[in-house]
């Protein structure tokens, strides 16, 4: 046991010692661009908000311009949840609407750094792409990797979680994560009095998106003069969601929930439920199920997105960049809508699963609702 | 009480489980070369793409070399995970993109791995822990304190040592190197010195080698030493190539089980005394073949997890099923 | 006429759950002598030995070497201190080759790497000393090698060490007549070059023919010591401490002996030739040989646990095919394994339990555990009390007994079952002299209630004292048949191939 | 944990001195617990406290069946993931609340077909079942994935979430009472007296202590091995109803599970590689685990501490209880 505890004092002195700062969330200037963001208008045709763009920067690609048919390959991080699940299904059926792409090549990097570099290193070398879509497991591991598949000369398409480098032809992404935040806090907020008490869960620590979306919010709850009862970690876990919020009601009261994810929104709602207490502010995501659960039981929530309709995207961009037309960049920043109370209606649909992501921008493709699981 | 041969030397039979391994390689093998052709793709079976299929997997291959002699001498390690993450933040963090800071870092990585194993073995041999329990244990106190510290992506490498990762010689990269010069060395203390030869005879029969005069605690715990070493290295390799080190990069590779698979499918017996690095790399090789037959063929992601569990099973019972021993 | 004594031990106790293996024992060799120590199974020679060669250490007493006190807390510290041991159950690595076996954990070293050529060599040397230089190749792995050979290997093991103690612990047990004179030979050279030899046996034949001094232990006592080596009656009384007539239970008189309960005729397989046997209700069957004859194989293959591969065996008039020991259990065999702790206990389950274990086996399996249709808690209790099984409780785990409580509770185990065959391998392995007599005893009750017993002992007086008929084996035949008046060097003869034995 | 004395047979092991550290550990945690949040002594409190551990519990006493054969079974957690999220919301529920009645019964066939191949694969092909069930993990992981295509494809009707999620209320003396509590008695039971009073228990506990003496003593090895996995992967059926009935489903709802279940019966002093282990006390384990989390919780302690605090204790549990069986011994 002595043992183990020096072990626990010499890591922590090797770590301790050499404590560096961790990447900075809490960015004001990108906090209030993505704010302005929100609320700007966006170019392009109002019904299709994955062909929308902030902003009037493009960029030339002429130089990537090619006869079809062309083999696309796409490194995936994973299909590990089901927001990626969605997305791939929209990126699977875009694909289908291009029959320019003659080859649609998917690799699959499960979730790892490692493997996705891997991954890259084998399309670099035997993919035969004409164009490389990215969806990075995270932004500084796949910088080189992608750096080196610019370097041999692909056009590169990046989307979701970035890279630090600008050489992809352009960075696909919706407002981001401080908008998230933004949106959720804004309505607690408003519907909270001051002295509140707001209870925040998180799935995971370390991941930039969902760190934005708790800085910005972390940050608002302050300067509204509500109490953050706590920060807590889900790990994305419905039974763990449920006890959190059941150790928290036995402790006091709760008068609003935040999640920086949707996953496990209808386990917290479901905790009020269990122990007969009213629902309070609960925050959620475009899941069908929490959007469900909102109108049944008709408590104050809000859904705000982080649009999935950004995988067709990314397709789209690559098929223009091979066509040599003018593409959104270095960054394509797509509209990131929140679903609020007035059009909640709209985006109900009980014919589809309940972790189908109602801002996915597919309901006007022709194997809609089939391919996402929904029926008819 | 053993039976009883008739004749005063059986004849060598041969020895299955030596080759299984082998075999499996060379079944990968001809299975891609076959789908490569069947497929017309025959531009995956350059120089290129052999150079990128067996520098897929370095960090699994040099956790798996560690693995290896914890599994000989009948131990296994389930902390290398945690270790490899670990060591990747100390490392980027240490260098923090400082040239030089690199010699300092690798010391403190390769001291803070050595310390562990250091702990692991002494758990094992000295409070008799079971091995499972013990990594199982140190692996959860290892995430704990690193994400105690860091929750994100920490410091950065500088550019000269992401040369270890990046850098080649003709199309050869270095780290391809690196891993099988591990290899060469692992197999040279398994195969010519004493510390080698006490490792096979404790995971064989610890009394037999205590009676012998081997003090099997030390063995034990030199074995978790390297292993844990290995994982540290492979966790500076890691940071080299991911440019910096985050407190989940060892898990989300899943090197523990992974690394695991890889050595058993490589014909090293879990229970200890049997087996050899070559296997292990034969198994690592297998991995990342199946791998890119996967992506070649473009198999779904979920059915190739389903084929990967299927291959890791059968792999292990072609030659288990052979075995009389009983298995639990 | 002899120096001071090499090694000396003074006093030593040591105990054991359950048992006090030794109690003031002293034991002295000097250079140049051969000591042999004598005694029964489990009277307390291998506990001295381990506590000499540091894997023990003694609760009280001391060791000293060259008159000086040691302190073994590991068996390397015996090692350095000159001292080597031939161990009876092999300490030999399977998977590993000849050579290696030999220099396992003082490889020789060339610039800091394993010189293997001269492991080699050095082997080749050691094996040259036996004459068996051709018949076991310094590179084969021991796995390969049968059991007389690797026999061979763990003597010259020891040997290669250049020891100034060889301790030698039944190394003839699997050697045949020439195999032991090579032995005798070679120990003959090693105390004329001032080896000190400690040589265990109850072989009195060894005895005579190697010994200089003997010292007997019964019960962890020194019973008796001789400078010189008396008449073999003499040793054999101070190691039994009683007339053997009332140690062995009277034999079965003709007519207590019934029909064939168990036949095999042409009975083969990989380590079986050609088995012709009848085992008789109410017979006490003896089976002699050296180690790897087949008398275990052929034991397995009656019980089903490695069956016969050809041949036919009958039970009670009618051919049976057991491919599992569940298949002789249920067809009415028993088997009582040789090496208790590998195969016959449960050791972190109660006493009860281990009792119960096959009663249970048959029984509903989701019967309740403390009775079933062959016996009850209460039943096997009764069976526990009536074979004397001393423990504090019969929910005591079995680890905590001793060797005979241990095997009498495997015994209550099978008599649970009433089985019309019961096996004993080596009955009496490990077990104090008081338990031998009532394992005896009760292989006689059994036999007179009309089972038929088969008995495989390496123990020569053992298979004479309690046997009706005596079966001797060699490499997997059946290759003599005696009755109880044959003697030992008949059994040896027939055992290691020197001659043919007469049937019975 | 042995008991040394002299008394008649009759006496019982269990009740004798030396209790299993595991319930003076729990004790002494729930009244930590208690004295940092009297609200915990209230039937709510509890109820729900046991109400959230009951599928671990009853997952953890299933394991405790292939530990004491001297095996693991890392598939528990994928196996509840398969049957939940693939029958039980994927293919069949869809809201309709007369199809759980049929469904679990399927669900359970399925696990039984997982458990059978598990044991298969263990005892004809000799996998060591480290390796076997951690294959089974991944494809199970993976067929979870490719029927679903990656999410649920539907929901839970109340009438399978009962289960996990309803309260009897108005009971007396206790005020409310889980359906889930009163599946944990009733299953706990049932684990309890499958290991401990039946013949089938004591002969699992023998394959687990020495695989070799059980076959010649006539224990159908093989049998009660594949049985083992049997079990462990039924509960781990069970545990699924009734954590999906608790939580809702997610595609990775068992992730993680396998490791906790072994812990659980490590600290509840069960002995890696068999032959020793009791229900009750891997309950207790179980429980234990829970009200770690729940103090570290109320304590505030940041997840990463809660790791470190698992880590030593899974170590020092079972470093303790070495050391006793070794005192006892020796």
């Amino acid at each position: 046991m002595k043992k183990t505890l020096l072990a626990v004092a010499i890591l922590g002195m090797l770590t301790g010692s050499a404590f560096a700062q961790a990447p900075n969330f809490d960015d004001p200037a990108e906090f209030a661009k993505q704010r302005e963001q929100l609320t700007a208008t966006f170019n392009g045709p109002a019904d299709q908000p994955y062909l929308q763009y902030a902003g009037d920067a493009m960029v030339d690609t002429t130089e990537f311009k090619k006869e079809g048919p062309w083999t696309v390959c796409f490194s995936n991080a994973g299909v590990n949840n089901p927001w990626r699940v969605v997305g791939y299904t929209n990126m699977t059926e875009e694909v289908k609407l291009h029959p320019e792409i003659g080859t649609f090549t998917h690799v699959d990097a499960e979730g790892s750094d490692d493997k996705q570099i891997a991954d890259i290193d084998d399309l670099l070398a035997g993919g035969n792409c004409d164009a490389l879509i990215v969806s990075p497991n995270s932004t500084a591991a796949l910088t080189p990797a992608v750096e080196k598949a610019c370097a041999a000369g692909l056009p590169v398409i990046v989307f979701d979680r970035g890279v630090t480098t600008d050489c992809p032809v352009t960075f696909v992404h919706p407002v981001g994560g401080y908008g998230f935040g933004i949106q959720a806090a804004d309505h607690i907020i408003a519907n909270v009095p001051a002295g509140g008490n707001v209870l925040m869960l998180r799935i995971l620590p370390g991941v930039d998106v969902l760190e934005t979306r708790a800085s910005g919010a972390r940050n608002m709850f302050a300067e509204a003069g509500l109490t953050v009862l706590g920060e807590e970690f889900t790990d994305g876990d419905n039974a763990k969601t449920k006890s959190i919020v059941e150790d928290y009601l036995q402790r006091g009261t709760i008068d609003a929930v935040w999640m920086d994810a949707g996953a496990t929104a209808v386990a917290a709602v479901e905790a009020f439920e269990d122990q007969g207490v009213d629902i309070p502010v609960v925050t959620g995501e475009d899941q069908q199920d929490y959007l469900q659960k909102w109108r049944d039981l008709g408590f104050k929530g809000i859904a705000p997105t982080y649009p999935s309709y950004q995988w067709r995207t990314a397709v789209i961009a690559a098929v223009n960049t091979l066509k040599g037309e003018q593409v959104p960049g270095p960054e394509w920043v797509l509209p990131q809508p929140a679903i609020t109370q007035d059009v909640l209606d709209q985006y109900i649909n009980e014919k589809m699963p309940p972790l189908h992501y109602a801002m996915c921008g597919c309901e006007d493709m022709e194997t809609y609702p089939e391919a996402w699981g929904g029926t008819k | 009480m053993t039976d009883t041969p008739l004749t005063a030397s059986k004849p060598p039979r041969f020895r299955f489980d030596r080759h299984a391994s082998t075999i499996l390689l060379l079944a990968a093998i001809a299975i891609y070369i076959v789908l490569v052709v069947a497929l017309g793709q025959t531009r995956f079976l350059t120089l290129d793409n052999l150079v990128a299929i067996l520098g897929r997997s370095i960090t699994l291959g040099i956790t798996a070399i560690g693995q290896t002699f914890a599994i000989l001498v009948a131990s296994i390690d389930l902390s290398v995970a945690s270790v490899i993450s670990a060591a990747a933040v100390v490392t980027s963090v240490v260098m923090n993109g400082e040239p030089s800071m690199m010699l300092p870092a690798i010391l403190a990585v390769l001291s803070l791995g050595a310390v562990v194993g250091l702990i692991n073995g002494l758990v094992i041999t000295k409070l008799e822990v079971n091995p499972l329990i013990a990594t199982l244990g140190m692996s959860l106190i290892i995430q704990g304190v690193l994400s105690y510290y860091y929750n994100n992506f920490a410091g950065a490498v500088p550019a000269e040592f992401q040369v270890f990762a990046y850098g080649s010689v003709g199309i050869v990269p270095y780290s391809l190197i690196f891993m099988f010069a591990l290899a060469g060395l692992a197999w040279f203390v398994l195969r010519f010195t004493r510390f080698g030869s006490d490792i096979y005879s404790v995971g064989g029969n610890q009394d037999a080698a205590r009676l012998a005069g081997i003090k099997t605690a030390r063995v034990v715990i030199g074995a978790h030493v390297i292993c844990s070493l290995c994982a540290a290295i492979a966790g500076i390799y890691l940071a080299s190539r991911l440019r910096s080190g985050a407190p989940w990069i060892g898990a989300e590779g899943v090197y523990d089980l992974e690394s695991i698979a890889v050595v058993v499918i490589g014909g090293t017996v879990l229970a200890g005394g049997r087996g050899g690095i070559w296997g292990t790399m034969a198994g690592v090789i297998i991995f990342s073949l199946i791998d890119s037959i996967f992506n070649v063929a473009g198999v779904d992601a979920f059915v190739k997890q389903v084929l990967r569990g299927i291959i890791i099973i059968a792999a292990v019972a072609f030659y288990a099923a052979r075995s009389q021993r009983p298995v639990a | 006429m002899i120096d001071a004594p090499v090694i000396e031990m003074r006093g030593i106790s040591k105990s054991f759950p359950g048992v006090k293996a030794l109690r003031g024992v002293s034991f002295a060799c000097a250079r140049g002598e051969v000591h042999a120590l004598c005694g029964e199974n489990g009277a307390g020679k291998s506990t001295l030995i381990k506590i000499l060669s540091g894997v023990y250490r003694p609760d009280a007493g001391e060791v000293l070497i060259d008159g000086k006190a040691q302190h073994f807390s590991h068996p390397q510290n015996a090692l350095l201190a000159g001292i080597s041991v031939i161990y009876q159950e092999f300490s030999l690595l399977r998977e590993r080759t000849v050579a290696q076996n030999l220099f396992l954990g003082r490889e020789p070293l060339k610039n800091g790497i394993i010189d293997s050529r001269a492991m080699i060599t050095e082997t080749q040397r050691v094996l040259a000393l036996f004459g068996i230089r051709h018949r076991i190749k310094p590179e084969t792995l021991v796995a390969d090698l049968d059991v007389a050979s690797q026999q061979m290997v763990e003597i010259a093991k020891a040997i290669s060490l250049n020891a100034k103690v060889i301790v030698m612990d039944e190394p003839t047990a699997a050697l045949n007549e020439a195999e032991c004179e090579v032995l005798f030979a070679l120990v003959d050279r090693l105390r004329a070059s001032g080896t000190a030899i400690v040589y265990i046996t109850h072989r009195m034949r060894e005895v005579t023919r190697i010994a200089n001094r003997v010292t007997v232990i019964k019960d962890g006592e020194v019973t008796a010591s001789f400078d010189t080596v008396p008449a073999p009656e003499v040793i054999v009384r101070a190691m039994v401490g009683r007339d053997i007539s009332e140690y062995y239970p009277e034999p079965a008189a003709p007519a207590e002996i019934g029909k064939p309960v168990l036949t095999i005729a042409g009975g083969s397989n990989a380590s079986l030739r050609d088995i012709d046997l009848e085992l008789r209700a109410g017979e006490i069957v003896g089976f002699a040989g050296l180690q790897g004859a087949g008398r275990t194989a052929l034991a397995m293959a009656i019980f089903g646990a490695a069956p016969l591969t050809a041949g036919t065996m009958t039970l009670d008039g009618k051919t049976v095919r057991l491919l599992t020991p569940r298949d002789a259990i249920r067809a009415g065999i028993g088997m009582l394994p040789g090496d208790r702790k590998a195969s016959a206990l449960v050791l972190m389950q109660s006493v009860r339990d281990n009792g119960m274990l096959t009663a249970r086996s048959f029984a509903h399996a989701l019967g309740r555990r403390n009775s079933n249709r062959f016996i009850g808690i209460e039943g096997m209790d009764g069976l526990l009390d009536q074979m004397k099984v001393r423990a504090p409780s019969y929910e005591q785990e079995m680890r905590f007994l001793s060797g005979g409580n241990q095997q009498k509770a495997i015994v209550a185990r099978w008599l649970a079952l009433r089985p019309k065959v019961l096996i004993f391998i080596e009955p009496t392995r490990g077990i104090d002299v008081d338990t031998k007599a009532s394992i005896y005893h009760l292989m006689r009750d059994l036999a007179r209630g009309g089972a038929a017993v088969m008995m495989v002992s390496s123990d020569l007086p053992e298979i004479l004292g309690a046997s009706d008929r005596i079966v001797v084996m060699r490499d997997g035949r059946i290759v003599g048949q005696f009755d109880r008046t044959a003697t030992e060097a008949e059994l040896m003869l027939a055992a290691t191939g020197e001659a043919a034995g007469v049937a019975a | 944990m042995t008991e040394q004395t002299a008394a008649r047979p009759e006496v019982s092991r269990r009740r004798l001195p030396g209790v299993n550290p595991v319930y003076v550990l729990v004790v002494a945690l729930l009244l930590a617990i208690f004295i940092m949040n009297p609200a915990f002594g209230e039937p709510t409190g509890y109820m729900n406290f046991l109400k959230r551990v009951a599928a671990l519990a009853i997952l953890s006493g299933g394991a405790l069946y292939v530990i004491v054969s001297g095996g693991f079974d890392l598939s528990v957690g994928s196996t509840m993931t398969l049957t939940l999220t693939v029958i039980g919301s994927s293919m069949l529920a869809s809201n309709d609340p007369n199809s759980t009645y049929w469904i679990i019964p399927l669900m359970l066939g399925i696990g039984l077909v997982v458990g059978l191949i598990n044991g298969l694969v263990v005892s004809y092909l000799k996998v060591p079942s480290l390796i076997a069930t951690l294959g089974m993990m991944i494809t199970l992981n993976g067929v979870a994935f490719m029927w679903s295509g990656g999410a649920p494809r539907g929901y839970l009707p109340d009438t399978f979430r009962f289960f996990g999620r309803f309260n009897i209320s108005d009971v007396p003396l206790i005020g409310i009472l889980p359906v889930a509590v009163i599946c944990l008695v009733v299953f706990g039971t049932i684990l309890w007296w499958g290991m401990h009073r039946t013949n089938y228990g004591r002969m699992l506990h023998a394959i687990g202590d020495n695989p070799q003496a059980a076959r010649l003593a006539g224990v159908p090895v093989q049998r009660v091995r594949i049985s083992a996995f049997v079990v462990s992967a039924l509960t781990a059926v069970l545990a699924g109803v009734i954590l999906g009935g608790r939580g809702g489903v997610s595609v990775d709802i068992g992730s993680g599970y396998e490791l906790q279940a072994i812990t659980a019966a490590v600290i509840g002093g069960a002995q890696l590689l068999g032959g020793r282990g009791s229900v009750p006390a891997t309950i207790a384990g179980a429980l234990a685990l829970e009200a770690i989390f729940t103090l570290l919780n109320l304590i505030g302690l940041a997840q990463p501490v809660r790791l470190v605090v698992q880590g030593l204790i899974l170590i020092g549990a079972v470093a303790l209880a070495t050391y006793q069986r070794k005192r006892a011994g020796r």
